[in-house]
C-alpha cells in the first residue's frame, strides 16, 4: 500500500498531533519508510487538502487535521457550549510565561505589579499550557514556569518564535537623556482639562 | 475638571452620603463603568490614566497623575471595590516620586540610586507591551474557537490487543495462597492425586466427550508401558468415584465400555 | 460559502454521526439549505473520498467520517495498550484447574471460598488455556474445565506432571511468596524452585 495514503490514515486515525518520527514508528518495523518519504507523503496531503474546508497543520507536536478557521461560523453551532473564556489577568500571566520563561511567580507578579491568584496558575497547568521546569536556586526555591508544546498547539502555533512580537524597551534611556530637565516638563501639566 | 454628577447618591462614607465625586477627577461619562470593571492592578490603573489623556509615559506628569490615582482610589475604596495592597503601595510611590521632585536636584544621590521615576517608567512600558501581546494572543485563532479538531470514527477498525502475560511463577504462587487458605480452614482438603492422573482424567473426559462411548481397553495406550497404564487405570477409578463417568458391561464376559455420563 | 464546503466540514468537526437534518440544523436558520441539496453535498463528498483512506458512511444514526478498515494493519501499532495485569483471582482459578482438573465452577468456589465470576472463566476460555471437557452429572449439569495443550505450550510444558508437586508449591521460596507485588517475582524468576 502506498506511503502517502497510509500517512493519511494515521493521521486521521491518531485524534491526536502526529510528528513525522512519530508517524514512522507507526509503520510495522520491518516497513517503516525513511523521514524524508513520510515528510515528501504530507507535503502532498496538505496540497490535497487545499480545496477542502479541513487542513493539515504542521503545529509544536505534530501535524494535525483541522477545520479551517474560515469555516468557524458554522461549525461552531455544532457544539452547544460556548469556547471557554479566558480572564485578562490569565491571559497576561501567560503572555509573561510564554516571552520571560523561565520565570517565578514572583516575577510574574513584578511584571503584573499584583499577586498573582494560584488558581490562575492552576488552571494554566491544568490545561497543560505551562508547566515546572525547575526551582530556582534562591531562598524557598520557587517554581520556574515554561509554557508547553500544548499551549502552541492550542494558539496554533509550530514554535515560540510565532508568537506576536514584544515591542522592546529602548525609548527609556534616550528619552531620559533628551530631557534633561525633566521637572520643567512633569510639573506643567499641558494637557489638564 | 468637572466632575460629573452619575448617581443621586454615589455612596456613604462615614455614614455621610457621598452625591459627587471629587472635583478634582476627570471622569468621562463612560468611565465609571470601566472603574467598576476592576483594573488589573496599579500598573493597569496608572496606564488607563495616561492612556486617557493621551500622554506619553515618557513624560508623564507626575504631580497630575498621582492626584487622579489617588482620587481614583478613594472611589474604589468608597464603592467599595476590593483593592488590593498593591494600589496603595503605589500610591505611596508615586506620592514619594513627587515630593522627591519637589527638593532640589541631588546630583550624587541620584548617581547612586535608581530614579524611582525611571523605574516607575520601565514598569509601565513593559507592563503595557505584556499587554499588547496578550490580547494579541488572545485574538490568534485558537483551538474550540475558531479552529476545530477532525474525528474520524476509528471503531470498525480490527485492532488486536496484546494479550496480558502471565509468568509461571506467578500462576504457582497464586496457588500457594490458595492452599495457604484452604490449610487454615482445614474443612476442606486438597487430595493428592498425582498431576499425571488429574491430566488423564481430563484426558480420557475429553476422548469421551467426542464419542458416545468406547471400549474400555482403548483407553490404554501400550506405547506407555506399565507406568501409563497404572495411571490411566487410576484415573478411569477416580473418574468412576467422582460419577464422571460410567463403566457398562452389557452382558457377563463382554468388553467393557466407558461412557460418559 | 457552498454548501457542500460547510456540510463535509460539520461532518468532520462533529464528534457524532449526523443526520442529513441534524445537519440542516446546523445552518444558520435563515440560511438553511434544503434536505435535498444536503443530500446531494454528501453523495459528492461520498465520491470525493473514494481514493482517500477514509470513507463517508451512513450508519444508523446518520453519516460519519471513518478510517477504511483495509487501513486496519496499517493504523494499528496507534490503538495498541499495555496489556493490562491478570488479577490474582483469575491466577488462582486457573492453577486449580490445572491441579484439580476435571473441575466445576462450584469446585472452585469451594476451594478458593469466594465465587468466580464468568468472566474470569470467559476470559481463560477465550485465551484456550482451559477448556470444556463435559458436564457433571449431577442437578444443572455444570461445565467442567480441563486445562489445554495451549496450556501447556504457553508455560512450556510437555505434561502437566513438570509444574511442582503440592509439596514444592508448599515450599516455594517465602521471601518472594511474601511479596504483596507479583512484579517484583517477575523480575527476578530465578531465584526460585
Amino acid at each position: 500500500m502506498d506511503i502517502k495514503h497510509i500517512v493519511e490514515a494515521i493521521l486521521f486515525a491518531a485524534h491526536r498531533p502526529m510528528s513525522v518520527k512519530q508517524i514512522q514508528q507507526v509503520f510495522p518495523e520491518l516497513e517503516q519508510p525513511e523521514l524524508t518519504e513520510i515528510q515528501t507523503a504530507i507535503d502532498a496531503i496538505i496540497d490535497d487538502y487545499r480545496p477542502h474546508p479541513i487542513e493539515l497543520k504542521l503545529i509544536a507536536s505534530g501535524y494535525r487535521f483541522q477545520v479551517k478557521a474560515e469555516l468557524s461560523p458554522w461549525v461552531a453551532r455544532l457544539f452547544e457550549e460556548k469556547p471557554p473564556k479566558y480572564s485578562r489577568a490569565l491571559m497576561e500571566t501567560l503572555a509573561i510565561i510564554a516571552y520571560r520563561q523561565p520565570v517565578t511567580r514572583g516575577d510574574i507578579e513584578d511584571i503584573r505589579g499584583v499577586s498573582v491568584s494560584s488558581s490562575i496558575i492552576q488552571t494554566l497547568l491544568e490545561r497543560e499550557w505551562i508547566k515546572v521546569i525547575g526551582q530556582k536556586p534562591v531562598p524557598g526555591r520557587p517554581s520556574l514556569y515554561g509554557t508547553s508544546k500544548q499551549f502552541l498547539d492550542y494558539f496554533n502555533l509550530s514554535t515560540l518564535t510565532e508568537l506576536p512580537t514584544l515591542e522592546e524597551i529602548h525609548s527609556l534611556n534616550e528619552s531620559i537623556a533628551d530631557n534633561p530637565t525633566p521637572q520643567a516638563s512633569r510639573e506643567n501639566p499641558q494637557t489638564t482639562t | 475638571m468637572d466632575a460629573i454628577a452619575i448617581l443621586p447618591t454615589l455612596a456613604t462614607v462615614n455614614g455621610a452620603l457621598v452625591h459627587t465625586l471629587p472635583d478634582d477627577l476627570y471622569i468621562p461619562p463612560d468611565a465609571l463603568e470601566v472603574l467598576l470593571d476592576t483594573f488589573e492592578g496599579p500598573l493597569d490603573l496608572l496606564l488607563y490614566l495616561i492612556k486617557r489623556q493621551n500622554l506619553d509615559i515618557i513624560n508623564i506628569p507626575i504631580a497630575q497623575i498621582t492626584q487622579q490615582y489617588i482620587a481614583y482610589i478613594q472611589l474604589m475604596g468608597v464603592l467599595n471595590i476590593n483593592m488590593a495592597a498593591e494600589y496603595l503601595l503605589m500610591a505611596a510611590l508615586l506620592a514619594e516620586i513627587k515630593s522627591r521632585m519637589l527638593l532640589p536636584r541631588q546630583p550624587d544621590i541620584q548617581a547612586e540610586e535608581e530614579d524611582p521615576r525611571a523605574t516607575l517608567i520601565r514598569r509601565l512600558q513593559e507592563y503595557e507591551c505584556i499587554k499588547n501581546v496578550a490580547e494579541q494572543i488572545d485574538a490568534l485563532p485558537r483551538m474550540e474557537r475558531e479552529l476545530f479538531s477532525t474525528l474520524v470514527d476509528v471503531s470498525t477498525l480490527s485492532v488486536a490487543q496484546p494479550l496480558p502475560e502471565l509468568p509461571l511463577q506467578d500462576l504457582l504462587l497464586a496457588f500457594q495462597a490458595v492452599l495457604k487458605r484452604v490449610d487454615q480452614h482445614s474443612h476442606h482438603q486438597i487430595t493428592q492425586e498425582p498431576l499425571s492422573v488429574r491430566e488423564r482424567m481430563t484426558h480420557i473426559l475429553d476422548t469421551l466427550n467426542s464419542v458416545d462411548s468406547c471400549i474400555f481397553s482403548q483407553l490404554f495406550r501400550q506405547i506407555e508401558g506399565r507406568a501409563g497404564v497404572v495411571v490411566t487405570f487410576l484415573a478411569i477409578l477416580e473418574l468412576g468415584k467422582e460419577a464422571l463417568i460410567e463403566i457398562i458391561q452389557i452382558e457377563p464376559y463382554s468388553e467393557l465400555r466407558v461412557k460418559a455420563i
